[in-house]
């Protein structure tokens, strides 16, 4: 089986995977009690108006007034010409909306993943060193702080410290900035409590992989062959063990660390107000936006099946066959 | 011998695995597991099944206890058709017939103690009395050379004689009629083998066990049964009391395996007529005897008169050139126009290179045979590979590759099927007698 | 670049607190915003921009006003455009595009003003604007634009009449006399798109269309007519008006004069922070000018250098409603005026005002504010304050009060007819904290007298539908209906699901055109999903309340009306709410009265 | 009988001896003397032989029921009996009481304790965990060898304790524990030892000095803005907790282990279907479905845990489906198959033991990832908010931070331990379960 044909193949199936998720989605969104029409029509009543006749105009308004299956299949053919619909609760076609945010998420998702990687990794081959010692266990505990302290309470926290009290860094995500000045020193600071915060809760996992697969090299004969020939630790280190290590891990990077920061960003952006994805979805189920709502279930869809074509990648690649061998 | 059925009685056993391709699991073949195999064993007899790896034995003794079901033929146990047997029946049968596999490291699952895993069959077969299966794991396990409180060790635990032994107490348990042990030994050591062996042919003098030992191991085959059946791809080539066979093979499989068998005097020459290749992939057996494509003694084509290596060389070569043989995987395209490009050094002709190339004799014995293959190699030469090959296969052809041979008996319990024991193709001595 | 001692001398005038001017310092391509400031002037005042900024937790979907009128939208296109008038805490029109008046009460005329001109070439803002408006869209049939509203413009179903009576000017026709029409939010702040714009999507009906274009979106339409300039509009995070120096006020005579010069912004934002604690750190830090606060959190906020809390009163009542429909659980004892009011005594409002509101809010007695002009203290009886709030009087009360009804005291438990302890279900609409403190409250206070109370949290629109919306359940059809709030008398027409309390759906008490409230007090009225059914008449005194000019006689009406609720006590009416906004303390111009907003435009910066 | 006594001495040999180089010190070399012994038992007319069993008779007796199972039937039957009470006879009650009787009392012998469709969920989760947990208790060697591989990561075993602790202040100590009660006047009181500007409590509880209110034993943790008791509630915030995380990742395991087996077992289009479930399920971010249901159904605590469980166990099936295909391959597999094992009981008492160290890690790990859930949604407003949860506790005084700083932070740190615990348990039970990880 070609790379080309199991490419095809998994694409194709991503296609069903979303035809799926857009179906289930569209259907509970159906079902679910819509606070704004609520709203319309209480105000309505309670002017002495009409509440069906508000409910009409919400609807039509909405894009709500035909019969389900009806949208169900315009939408469809829409997303087939690549329209993704309009954003009603934010008068903008979901297409921009998500390009409007999608930036804003990168600017510290990129940097939180790299950041946290590398930490993640250097603690987890520490750890794995230094199985059952007190500095492991020191170090095991950084790493799992992030995992375990409440993202909001953190964040929260860290703006009253850093932002409030100390003036170091500014409460508020100018988005103006972050947009026309993206690479400057204002933007950083600005950018760096959500980075922070998201960047600790990502290591756990790395750490963990890491530690676990590379506990399995350290005792490996090879690596133990390589000690006793005298290969200097930091070579065995390198070499021996981080190699053979990053082949699984590739595959975590993409997968869990995504899934991670995906839900994590949800409350970081809330509570540093970044306008990015996770808000932008967020916002959408909120206020029952179907088109919006549908376009970000889109994106995960779309980030889960890039992240597994990039890890059967990162595995050819970085095959351990290729060679390890201690040249 | 005893006028009544034997304790097992195997006909016609066939075990095909589809092979599946896409969604659908549409069937796009199938592997020839078995296909085919008569066998019996007595009551307090030990059988051996031989055979090269992945010829079916294993297989075979998987259908026979149901544990894969068979595609066809009869297993009769103890007169009963087993193949027949509905759930209840079958769960009995499994009490009476017992197996043992061949690796004790991975036959134990490590979370239980070896007492648990003993006592296994005893809970599965209703014996709900805590107590008293524990002392009969424990009675069990000293029959076997353990001690009564290695019930309480865990495998990692074990060495692999005792884990072998452990296995050994847990088939008997149950007090079964017949054991079927997949190659029991080849994992231990040679000493150990011995031991465990023995205690099973202890065993199977004191409780009338019938015993079928897979095994591709003679040496042990000729020291501990009783009874032999070789196995080639699928089918019984030969069959007959151990000693019999041993001494007198009469297939030349079975010669080439006993051959094979490593003499204790290290100065004694060693045969050469080992084995050429692996077995053939069972989902496309060769037509005809299976063997033919390996056979040292295959049978020549009757119109001429070829000397048996030069034949046996030729044939090799057609075998590779149609893509059949069992070494085929190098035999690509590539290759054989490589052996026309490459320097030929000191050979003139195409010919003469491809014959160096593809180990061919630089001429056959028979004339009109030579013609015929420097035809083929000149065909070859220019890059048409099916006519050389078309032209090899109408001349060379060899009953061998046509007919399935017959099975023939020529003696009481011994069997073998080869069309070098008909009477017309019965071999010259010289003919495989090989240097 | 400045050296670290000039960026003290560049600080904004904002008291030097606004972060966001330093930001941007430090940018890259920050040197625009440091023009001004690198080389102060020689007089020692920096030109540096006087910002006002606003947090809120959300942003608005559209600026398309003919679709949405909420506040997030109107808040915003308000910059703008200033609308046809506004109406100052006094109950007074104050002029702004048009003047609005009557002879009789009926025919109302609206005079623009002269200098009136739309952007992107629209021309002169014209009646015909206004006609075309009202009658294609805010009474167009069907309501191709989706218009929220459109009971508004009609009465008795009719639409109401409008006729052009001049270049600028027109008459709106009343079917009956209706004094209080200047003060409903019909022609009050009501906005108008130009003709031209409007009939680029009329004919198709092309709601859509409507919506998406380039000119409402960016509000390019709105020339001298407000006070502000759109800037940028980022979606979920901010909005930006710049000062309009074209504003039509400027050049109006007989307009006061902290209007000509208005604004005193440069730029009014409106920035989305979701997070409530963070809009509070940024108020305190200084890159927000102002935002809500809510009851709980005005403590921290007191004291704080720099920053004014403000506290505005409401028209919003917080009640807890009684289910007098067939599906609760203690109904029977419910429809019993004598069991409401027993009840009443058993909640302590000022524990609640005080305490759980900290404070902020005032005690409800009937369905109008104690600002109201309405509002008659002798008329109205005071329940849960004082004597009339203990648990023995209400225990007694309320033994007495169940007498007609299946249950009784045993012991100390209320019980059914099967001696088991009433449980009541109070729902409550989540989200907000007090709310759901006053809940725990009432459950508090109720078991005191022997009801056991159970809570349950409810997202707004989930508690509406299954507890709010009620449909005719019995045979047939309905004897009548009143939409989906009330389908049919209480006996027949009820809720998906079974409540007994409701909690946290608050009511506009209007005080300003108090009729509106004939809808939550009649027993066909739109709102009454609780199933009231009054003793006295309010139908008839309402339809005396508004069809009289004069205003003596509305006034005794009306205070019949809210004293006789507040004897029959159809919900226990507990708080008008507040509305509690901090402000950096340099603001001017907020005045803690009932529609302080009114004069936003002319609120300033004290340095500036 | 001798030979027990002999027996009994060598198993203590055998016991004492057989940790860590048992397989060496036991070779094949005394295996003449083995044989010897064989050749004495086969003789010796010992007490029951294997081939004396009359299998006949075991046949006819049918299947009988051991111990465990019995008591497992009892149990389930005591929950089924309780549970058709609660819902038939106790059903029309809105509170159903049950009175527990307590030995140690005298005075006031019975508590009421007010079963929800959540606790019904908790006690099957326990009575389900207790009864997985027999094999382990039974074996005293196999605990002991775990046991000794799980201490050597000191702060696991610490974390272990904490959270036993917490586990049973959270299930049995709130029976005795009064829930918190709403007191408005005494909100913002500070925790004991410490002090806060009197100005922030509604009324100071203690005493007042130096214009601060200080904390009194009253509140040991000080109060939220509700006047609610902290101590209090981080006790109740600890049984959700512990419900959350329990019950969810117990329905998942149980449907992950389920689908993992059945999976590995059926193959074909079965695997197939299953998988490719799992693959929709998986990229259908969770947390945005937790949102969407949580907004459909409310976010009460019975629906939170039914989300979390019925919607979480895509990871674990695959992780079990992997494990499971790699034991099928294993020979104790196909020996109990052979000795006429049943695929179920198979797959029961073989693959599932043998996979239960990857379950029982990443069920460890999904616990403090679903407690993270909870407390999450309860911030985005979508949890019940009369629930006493931690996180609805954070959530509730997040904007009290910078003045009441206490109210988020008691039951943070409790979150924060507690997750921390559950990681540090799951990774150290990962290098203790981990057969490939012998040192």
């Amino acid at each position: 089986m070609g790379l080309k044909w199991y490419t095809a193949r998994r694409v194709a199936w991503a296609g069903v995977v979303a035809g799926v998720i857009l179906t289930v989605t569209f259907v509970l969104l159906e079902l679910a009690p819509d606070s704004q029409l609520a709203s319309v029509q209480f105000q309505a009543a309670a002017r002495g108006g009409s509440a069906d006749a508000a409910a009409e105009a919400y609807a039509r308004r909405r894009g709500l007034d035909g019969p389900l299956w009806e949208r169900y299949v315009d939408y469809l053919a829409n997303l087939a010409t690549g329209d993704w619909g309009w954003s009603d609760t934010r008068s903008q076609p979901v297409g921009e909306a998500i390009l409007t945010a999608l930036p804003y998420s990168l600017m510290y998702t990129v940097p939180a993943v790299i950041a946290s990687t590398a930490l993640g990794i250097s603690i987890g081959l520490y750890s794995a060193f230094n199985q059952y010692t007190k500095t492991d266990y020191a170090a095991t505990f950084v790493a799992f702080f992030g995992i375990s302290v409440p993202n909001f309470w953190f964040g929260i926290l860290l703006l009253l410290v850093f932002a409030v009290h100390l003036g170091w860094v500014p409460v508020l995500f100018d988005a103006e900035l972050a947009r026309t000045h993206t690479f400057s020193l204002a933007n950083a600071r600005q950018l760096a409590l959500p980075v922070f915060v998201l960047g600790t809760s990502a290591v756990a996992g790395t750490m963990r992989y890491t530690r676990a697969e590379a506990l399995e090299y350290v005792r490996a004969t090879f690596v133990k062959a390589a000690r006793a020939k005298g290969v200097s630790e930091r070579r065995i280190l390198t070499r021996h063990v981080l190699r053979p290590t990053l082949v699984p891990l590739s595959t975590i990077l993409v997968g869990d660390l995504l899934g991670v920061v995906l839900s994590a960003s949800y409350l970081v952006e809330v509570v540093f107000g970044i306008p990015g994805l996770g808000r932008l979805s967020l916002e959408a189920i909120r206020r029952q936006d179907t088109a919006l709502v549908l376009g970000t279930t889109l994106v995960p869809v779309f980030v889960a099946v890039v992240g597994n074509l990039l890890q059967d990648l990162a595995y050819a690649v970085l095959d351990p066959r290729i060679d390890y061998g201690d040249r | 011998m005893t006028d009544e059925a034997p304790l097992l009685d195997v006909r016609g056993l066939v075990k095909h695995y589809p092979i599946t391709e896409g969604f659908w699991n549409r069937e796009a073949g199938r592997v020839r597991a078995v296909d085919g195999i008569d066998l019996s064993v007595e009551r307090g007899e030990i059988v051996a099944l031989v055979g090269e790896s992945g010829c079916g034995k294993s297989t075979a003794a998987r259908a026979t206890l149901r544990i894969d079901e068979p595609t066809a033929g009869t297993v009769r146990f103890d007169g009963d058709d087993v193949t027949a047997y509905d759930r209840r029946q079958l769960k009995r049968f499994r009490r009476r017939a017992q197996l043992v596999f061949q690796d004790p490291d991975s036959s134990f699952d490590p979370r239980l103690s070896i007492g648990q895993s003993v006592a296994e069959p005893l809970t599965v077969h209703g014996m709900a009395d805590r107590a008293r299966r524990r002392r009969l794991v424990e009675g069990t396990l000293e029959r076997v050379g353990l001690a009564a409180s290695d019930a309480d060790r865990y495998p990692h635990e074990l060495s692999g004689g005792e884990k072998q032994r452990a296995a050994l107490a847990r088939a008997l348990v149950t007090d079964p009629d017949l054991l079927i042990a997949d190659e029991p030994v080849s994992a231990l050591d040679m000493s150990v083998q011995a031991d465990v062996l023995d205690l099973l042919t202890r065993l199977r003098d004191e409780l009338g066990l019938g015993v079928l030992l897979v095994t591709h191991d003679l040496s042990i085959v000729r020291a501990f049964c009783d009874r032999v059946c070789v196995m080639y791809l699928g089918e019984i080539v030969e069959s007959g009391p151990a000693e019999a066979v041993f001494d007198d093979p009469r297939h030349p499989y079975t010669r080439a395996l006993s051959a094979s068998v490593p003499v204790p005097d290290p100065r004694a020459p060693r045969p050469a007529a080992d084995l050429v290749g692996d077995v053939p992939d069972a989902a496309a057996p060769p037509s005809g005897c299976r063997f033919h494509t390996r056979c040292p003694e295959v049978i020549p084509p009757a119109d001429y008169d070829l000397e048996a290596d030069g034949w046996r060389r030729l044939l090799r070569f057609r075998l590779r050139l149609s893509g059949q043989s069992s070494d085929v995987d190098t035999a690509t395209a590539t290759e054989f126009t490589d052996g026309i490009d490459g320097d030929g050094g000191d050979h003139d002709t195409p010919s003469a290179t491809l014959r160096s190339e593809f180990d061919l004799p630089m001429r056959l014995s028979d004339d009109g045979a030579n013609r015929i293959l420097d035809e083929a190699l000149e065909s070859l030469a220019a890059g048409e590979r099916e006519a050389a090959s078309e032209l090899l296969e109408t001349e060379f052809q060899t009953v061998c590759e046509r007919e399935s041979p017959p099975s023939r008996s020529d003696a009481p319990d011994r069997e073998a099927s080869c069309h070098r024991l008909r009477d017309e193709y019965e071999a010259k001595p010289d003919e495989y007698e090989v240097h | 670049m400045p050296s670290g001692t000039s960026l003290d001398d560049c600080r904004p005038t904002l008291r030097g607190r606004s972060r966001r001017s330093f930001l941007s310092l430090l940018g890259l391509g920050g040197a625009a915003a440091l023009a001004g400031c690198s080389a102060p002037e020689s007089d020692g005042t920096v030109a540096e921009p006087v910002e006002y900024v606003e947090g809120t937790a959300t942003g608005t979907r559209t600026l398309n006003f003919l679709s949405v009128d909420d506040n997030p939208a109107v808040n915003r296109v308000q910059l703008a455009l200033d609308g046809a008038y506004a109406v100052t805490p006094e109950q007074e029109i104050f002029p702004l595009w048009a003047d609005i008046s009557t002879d009789e009460g009926r025919v109302y005329t609206v005079e623009l003003r002269d200098n009136l001109e739309w952007g992107a070439e629209y021309g002169q803002m014209t009646a015909e604007d206004w006609i075309y408006t009202i009658t294609e869209v805010f009474q167009a049939d069907p309501n191709w634009a989706g218009f929220p509203n459109t009971g508004d413009w009609r009465q008795n179903g009719e639409p109401i009449p409008v006729e052009k009576t001049g270049r600028r000017s027109f008459e709106i026709q009343l079917q009956s006399v209706d004094p209080a029409f200047p003060l409903r939010p019909v022609m009050w702040g009501a906005f108008c798109m130009p003709k031209a714009l409007i009939e680029q999507y009329r004919p198709g009906g092309d709601q859509a269309g409507l919506q998406q274009d380039e000119e409402v979106q960016t509000l390019t339409y709105a020339g001298n007519l407000g006070p502000y300039r759109f800037e940028r509009w980022e979606r979920e995070s901010e909005f930006v008006a710049v000062r309009n120096d074209e504003y039509y006020l400027r050049e109006v005579d007989g307009v006061p004069d902290e209007w000509r010069d208005a604004p005193y912004f440069d730029s009014y934002t409106y920035q989305v922070v979701p997070e409530g604690s963070s809009r509070l750190s940024a108020l305190r830090s200084g890159e927000l000018t102002a935002t809500d606060v809510p009851e709980t959190r005005v403590e921290q906020l007191e004291g704080v250098d720099g920053i004014d809390v403000k506290v505005f009163p409401q028209a919003f009542m917080t009640s807890l409603i009684y289910n007098q429909r067939s599906n609760g659980s203690f109904y029977e004892a419910l429809r019993e005026p004598a069991v409401r009011r027993a009840l009443a005594h058993a909640v302590d409002k000022e524990h609640i005002v005080d305490d759980v509101l900290r404070g902020y809010g005032n005690v409800a007695h009937t369905f109008q504010p104690t600002f109201s002009q309405w509002y008659a203290d002798d008329e109205v009886t005071e329940y849960g304050v004082g004597d009339t709030y203990g648990h023995e009087r209400a225990r007694e009360l309320l033994e007495s009060a169940l007498d007609p009804t299946p249950y009784r005291y045993d012991g100390d438990r209320v019980v059914d007819e099967d001696d088991e302890q009433v449980t009541l279900d109070l729902v409550f609409v989540q989200g907000s904290q007090a709310v759901q403190t006053t809940a725990q409250l009432v459950a508090q206070e109720y078991d005191a007298v022997g009801l056991d109370v159970e809570i349950t949290g409810k997202e707004y629109g989930t508690l509406v539908e299954q507890h709010v919306f009620n449909s005719w359940q019995g045979d047939g059809d309905p004897p009548w209906n009143a939409g989906p709030y009330n389908g049919g008398p209480r006996d027949g027409s009820v809720s998906q699901d079974p409540w007994d309390l409701i909690l946290g759906v608050t009511f506009n008490t209007y005080p300003r055109t108090p009729s509106a409230t004939r809808g939550f007090t009649i027993e066909r009225g739109g709102i009454n999903f609780y199933g009231y059914v009054p003793e006295t008449d309010f139908g008839s005194l309402f339809e005396t309340a508004t069809g009289t000019v004069d205003e003596t006689e509305r006034g005794e009406t009306l205070a019949e009306i809210f004293g006789a609720l507040s004897a029959e006590q159809p919900f226990n009416f507990l708080n008008m709410g507040v509305k509690i906004v901090g402000y950096d303390s340099a603001v001017r111009g907020p005045e803690e009265v009932f529609g302080y907003t009114w004069n936003r435009n002319t609120w300033r910066l004290d340095s500036a | 009988m001798n030979g027990d006594d002999g027996n009994d001495s060598m198993r203590d040999q055998v016991s004492g001896t057989s940790t860590d180089q048992a397989s060496d010190s036991t070779t094949d070399q005394a295996s003449d003397s083995t044989m010897d012994r064989v050749r004495d038992n086969v003789d010796r007319n010992g007490p029951e032989r294997f081939e004396d069993v009359d299998w006949d008779a075991i046949d006819a007796e049918g299947r009988r029921l051991t111990k465990t199972r019995l008591a497992a039937f009892v149990a389930c039957g005591l929950y089924v009996l309780t549970l058709a009470y609660d819902v038939l006879v106790a059903g029309d009650d809105a509170t159903f009481e049950i009175s527990v009787g307590l030995p140690w009392s005298t005075t006031e012998s019975a508590y009421v304790w007010d079963v929800t469709a959540v606790d019904w969920l908790f006690v099957a989760s326990l009575l389900v965990v207790g009864f997985a947990l027999v094999p382990v208790a039974r074996n005293r060697r196999l605990r002991a060898y775990y046991w000794r591989r799980f201490r050597r990561h000191r702060p696991a075993v610490i974390s272990a304790w904490y959270l036993l602790c917490i586990f049973l202040l959270g299930t049995v100590g709130t029976l005795f524990i009064e829930p918190p009660s709403l007191d408005v006047a005494a909100a913002y009181q500070p925790p004991v030892f410490l002090s806060v500007e009197a100005s922030i409590p509604t009324e100071c509880v203690g005493p007042v000095v130096d214009g601060r209110c200080r904390g009194t034993w009253e509140y040991p943790l000080g109060t939220t803005g509700e006047g609610k008791g902290l101590a209090a509630l981080a006790v109740f915030g600890m049984r959700v907790s512990m419900q959350v995380g329990l019950i969810a990742t117990l329905i998942s395991v149980a449907i992950a282990t389920l689908v993992g087996t059945t999976a590995a077992y059926a193959g074909g289009w079965i695997d197939e279907a299953l998988m490719r479930y799992v693959d929709i399920q998986q990229t259908f971010p969770t947390f945005f479905l937790f949102l969407f249901l949580a907004y459909l159904y409310g976010g009460s605590l019975f629906v939170l845990i039914v989300i979390f469980g019925v919607t979480g166990w895509g990871g674990i099936a695959r992780i079990v489906r992997s494990e499971a295909i790699q034991r099928r391959q294993e020979q104790y597999i196909a020996a109990a198959r052979a000795s006429g094992a049943s695929t179920l009981s198979v797959v029961r008492r073989h693959v599932v033991p043998n996979v239960s160290n990857s379950i029982v890690t990443a069920a460890t790990l999904n616990v403090p990832f679903l407690v993270l859930s909870e407390a999450a949604l309860s911030f985005i407003g979508l949890g019940d908010v009369t629930l006493p949860s931690w996180g609805q506790t954070i959530a509730t005084g997040r904007g009290d931070l910078g003045t009441a700083w206490w109210i988020s932070t008691v039951p943070g740190l409790f979150l924060f331990a507690t997750i921390l615990a559950f990681n540090f348990l799951g990774d150290a039970l990962r290098d203790a379960l981990d057969p490939r990880q012998e040192v």
